[in-house]
């Protein structure tokens, strides 16, 4: 069995054995392996390759923009994405305008821990991928299995464009696989999770179990949901969403960031101007609350939503 | 009962005005040596949520700044300042209603662990983000002479890997234009996390880096209570006096992990037989007793009230209201009706 | 005859003369009056009260948080909004949390010179309103009139949470009202700024103004436009919006920033959650391209929406 | 016709190595001053889109970075830096067709002025944010290192005002830390915008900032193209030689406004008599005389030369398409297939 830190891992040590212009950069990423330990054993493996930085994420990124104008692909490990606030303008300023401004691609990998975890609190536990996909020139991936863990960060580090990669920290251990793929969905793509012809539940990272164990227990119920996990949110497959709604009809936005604006606005709005005929009942969404993230389990697990929360909300939806 | 840290918590032999605070201070060290302990095993034994960060080592620096403030001073303390929280006037209760989240606390269950303060009482509550705190700090400092208020000072602590962050730079820049009352106090403890400070900086000296600023700057040994009070009584003097910015540099190892959840085996074992690895408040005893300031049942009094207070302060919160998500107000602003909740 | 920036100029004036609280910070904002105008003069007239920052945008929102804690009430001049970036942390994780975390409010105002004029370039011209939204504790105002620019201001600084006042550089010079208002609507109420029925255009700030030259063209066509205002877009005044989308059965929201997320994606997504009954058609948007936003005016004029392009959108809502 | 940015325009008298270079500079300075007049003056008619930002009073510090690097090396010019780019070798062409939005040119009227660059070739497009060019040219440098290839220098420049950035502290300090060939060039010139140095920083010198970083600092005369050429060509030989980043301190003034826009009426009088406020292009002319280098007719041709090299290049430009919006292919990434567009 393997988790999605470890495939994360695996992902990273063959980006460095694949491809000699990788390596790995971020605060105790080296020696010691990283926070959560998704770089563990690489900086003995790849001597010189994985290096440890200092507090410094704007200076971080920026050299990281620089190494990729000089023909190398960096990994950069934030140590948890609430401090690439820090790196904010090097990311969206930076890396993101390069390519359009001057013809050269910036094929950095950014990766963020990121959501909450229970005793996370309001500065680790973030989920900041709308606020990178709002950005032009910046692809973001939200992978929710261990499969999309490693594939789709073996495809961030290909990629020519900077990715903001969002791995989410609670699924770090909860989440285990019987072994790695060897072929993936390309990214870009969004995969129908569980199949279903009530409902749509269109959501990502650490959501999509959270919907499909709603899911579970609505088929309790006799509804049939269908769960569709986006895999990127940026670019965000419209085409699979609306696929789906048309053989639904309903639609709920799930997302564990904050209310205002974020994927679930996103994803509504592409619906409901795209697809809208497609709809027999008002679309809906469940996000976060709009307060920083609570520090104490007890607040944090009402904060996010949960199996139960998704599924009182489809039977809203299914009301109508 | 729970002892009030308004009062000082001596009743020394001697009666010279050195030992008078050095006592003191050395009582605030046990008392934040202790109750991290405690709250490293209740986190062993799985009754705190998140991390748990303890600053085995770091008490003689912390305390001193928190004892050379005075009420009406500013302090932004950071993650291993739980003596000089103690020393400013934290109550004890604080610490340990908020790492157990208890509604009652000054967070309420919202922020956790070392996330804590009382702006309204000078005492900043830290964001995670290193360096933050430090133009907050300024901040308030401004604020004091905008409102015509004289005399205040301002500390805020950071350590040596915060030193790297942009954060620092900008803040001691602007505190240094503005000749602000700030006093800066660095604990380099050898390591970030697991960065040793090789990797984290090469100036000679992080003390150096006050030139840079044009502010003042002092070192010290930071396993030295003593050096630690008299120096950073000096800084605060300094500052309160018009003297601008002072940035002082302790030195000292951290002994414990990042957090309790870190076993810290990257330490270089060489550091922890050097000078550097003394553990103050081992140290700090070791004056008091050949000082003669104190008797050994002296300090085991000391030690069984601390550990007394503590366990009153846990049996307290331990059975007080838990956040409860339905009676929580999920409203971020402060003008409600502007809210979207 | 008063400009828009001579509003901002007199709302700071006046909160100065007002409130012994308030002071100004920012770059070049003191003898020299600030790199707009917009506090020209106030050094002078209030002396050691309006200060000149160095270049440090992290130190000098991080300063104002601790003024305000310490019973200020700072307003904080960014030079472009672009430059908030570097102040982003302070901003999104230290004042907006301030108020939830500890119950003090950090009353801050944050001007953001916003927005894009022909030849100001990638960096000096975004519209970041919609990051600022996302984030818990902010309120952010976006006012597209002198009147508004004048008494948001003023109420800006009255409210005890911190609020990002995004004020268009466009608008600045382009936008002269006869006379300061005395009374104001509220934040958080959006306007009818041109009544209709045929259709509904919700936007904010300089996208309000080429919407009414919009339907100024539809017009001419016969047809009746209604356009909203929003004023704020947190709080957004979704009750005004389905109130206009309940007379016209038509909506087409406009917004000046990137296309994905922002203000636009959160107005449809509300109409279609919450006012999907209302709406005889497919819900629009129209935003900037998915790229940087560009130097040269060719460019820039076809990167933003315009009247034209705004108009020509509307006649394909109107046509469903 | 355009003259080659790779070939010297030097035809001078004496044949010593130092008056070789020094008079190349010299002539690069000049160019650099008459195309910045040109811009001016284009502006003034309403030619250009946005600001313009000229480098009166820079060009000796800015010739002397760039003609000390060579080709290989990497170069992130800031705002005043024409001369520095002409040196290293940027084509006077690129200057134009920035400013004008040519449709040719290396940013295709997608970015403006001095918003300009090939990063193909070494030379980094700035973007506007203070400071966020130091650890991009950082990464080089660790990118060349990590590819095996020696001997490359990396510099970059930035203002009195730039060192008050966390971007300029955190890069500063990651390059020491790598100990990476970085050459920071500060043009200390007085004033960021209005602001003066008084409201900026308060240390002695901004020297004294490479003690705290541990890196080698240097001091020059801006005003003098003499002295500018001697530090920054040690300095580039001590970064090349493996010494570490090395931080050079300018001084001189802005004999110009921010920008066109600006009149610069806040500078301060007495600086302008001070000697920091003497003319660089002015004193070398002088220094080019009364060393009998070149003979004031040969300077006269050479200022006709590339006056002539400028008409030529904006007759050209003005000429160039410009973009076109439809037929801009507006796709803000390199994996077309992935753009949302
Ligand atoms: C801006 C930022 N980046 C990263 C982190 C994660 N982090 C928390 S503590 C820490 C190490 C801090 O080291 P130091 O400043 O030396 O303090 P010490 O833990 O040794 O007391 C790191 C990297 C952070 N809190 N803030
Ligand atoms: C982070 C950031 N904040 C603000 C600005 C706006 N700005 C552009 S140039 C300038 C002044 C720069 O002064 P200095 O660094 O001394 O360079 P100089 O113009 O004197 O050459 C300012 C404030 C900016 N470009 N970047
Ligand atoms: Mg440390
Ligand atoms: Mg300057």
């Amino acid at each position: 069995m393997i988790t999605y830190l470890e495939a994360i891992r695996e992902a990273q040590a063959k980006a460095l054995a694949d491809d000699p212009r990788v390596y790995i950069y971020g605060q105790d990423v080296g020696q010691f392996g990283g926070a959560f330990k998704a770089t563990k054993n690489l900086a003995q493996e790849f001597p010189g390759r994985v290096l440890d930085a200092p507090i410094s994420e704007d200076a971080i990124i920026g050299s990281a923009i620089g190494a990729a104008i000089e023909g190398m692909r960096p990994i950069i490990e934030m140590q948890f994405a609430d401090f690439s606030t820090v790196g904010f303008n090097q990311i969206v300023n930076h890396a993101a305008t390069m390519n359009w401004r001057t013809q050269l691609p910036c094929p950095i990998t950014i990766r963020l821990p990121s959501g909450g975890t229970a005793g996370g609190g309001p500065f680790h536990s973030q989920s900041m991928e709308a606020l990178y996909a709002h950005y032009p020139g910046l692809i973001v991936m939200t992978p929710a299995t261990v499969e999309d863990a490693y594939s789709m960060l073996l495809e961030a580090v290909a990629i020519d464009d900077p990715v903001i990669f969002c791995e989410h920290k609670y699924l770090y251990y909860h989440l285990k696989a019987e072994s790695l793929p060897t072929e993936a969905m390309p990214t870009g793509k969004a995969r129908v999770a569980r199949a279903g012809r009530d409902a749509t539940i269109v959501t990502y990272s650490a959501m999509v179990h959270e919907s499909l164990a709603a899911a579970e227990e609505l088929a309790g119920e006799g509804w049939e949901i269908e769960v569709i996990d986006l895999r990127s949110i940026k670019p965000l497959d419209t085409d699979t969403v609306l696929a789906s709604v048309a053989r639904t009809g309903r639609l709920l936005a799930v997302g564990e960031a904050f209310p205002w604006g974020g994927v679930t606005a996103e994803i509504l709005a592409r619906v409901a101007s795209e697809g809208y005929d497609l709809l027999d009942a008002p679309p809906r969404r469940l996000n976060a609350k709009d307060t920083p993230v609570p520090y104490h389990p007890n607040l944090w697990g009402t904060h996010r939503p949960t199996a139960r929360t998704i599924s009182a909300e489809m039977r809203e939806l299914l009301r109508r | 009962m729970v002892l009030q840290t308004a009062e000082a918590p001596c009743s020394c032999m001697e009666a010279s005005e050195n030992s008078q605070s050095f006592l003191k201070a050395y009582r605030w060290m046990l008392l934040a040596r202790l109750v991290e302990e405690k709250i490293a095993s209740l986190y062993r034994g799985g009754k705190i949520f998140g991390g748990v960060f303890v600053s085995k080592g770091q008490e003689a620096l912390s305390v001193a700044i928190g004892s050379s403030l005075r009420k009406g001073d500013i302090f932004a303390p950071l993650i291993r300042d739980q003596a000089g929280r103690l020393a400013f006037g934290e109550p004890l209760l604080d610490c340990l209603r908020t790492y157990l989240g208890s509604r009652l606390g000054p967070m309420r269950g919202r922020d956790g662990n070392v996330h804590r303060g009382r702006p309204k009482e000078g005492m900043l509550p830290m964001i995670s983000h290193l360096g933050a705190m430090i133009p907050a700090v300024a901040g308030c400092l401004m604020a004091r002479r905008f409102r015509g208020i004289e005399g205040t000072v301002g500390a805020t602590c950071i350590g040596d890997g915060g030193t790297s962050t942009g954060a620092f730079h900008e803040a001691m820049n602007l505190a240094a234009v503005e000749r602000l009352p700030l006093v800066m106090v660095v604990a380099n403890n050898q390591y970030a996390y697991s960065t040793p400070n090789s990797r984290q900086f090469v100036c000679r000296d992080l003390v150096d880096k006050a030139a840079g600023y044009g502010i003042e700057g002092h070192s010290v040994d930071a396993t030295d209570l003593g050096a630690c009070l008299k120096t950073l009584g000096q800084a605060v003097d300094r500052a309160r006096a018009g003297h601008g910015p002072q940035l002082v540099i302790g030195s000292l190892l951290r002994l414990a992990g990042h957090g309790e959840h870190d076993d810290a085996h990257y330490v270089d074992p060489a550091l922890k037989e050097s000078a550097l690895g003394r553990d103050c408040l081992k140290v700090a005893e070791q004056h008091i007793l050949s000082s003669k300031w104190a008797a050994e049942s002296t300090l085991l009094d000391w030690n069984e009230e601390a550990q007394k207070q503590i366990d009153d302060a846990v049996a307290l919160t331990i059975r007080e209201p838990l956040p409860d998500p339905n009676q929580e107000d999920w409203c971020a602003l402060a003008t409600r009706h502007l809210s979207e909740g």
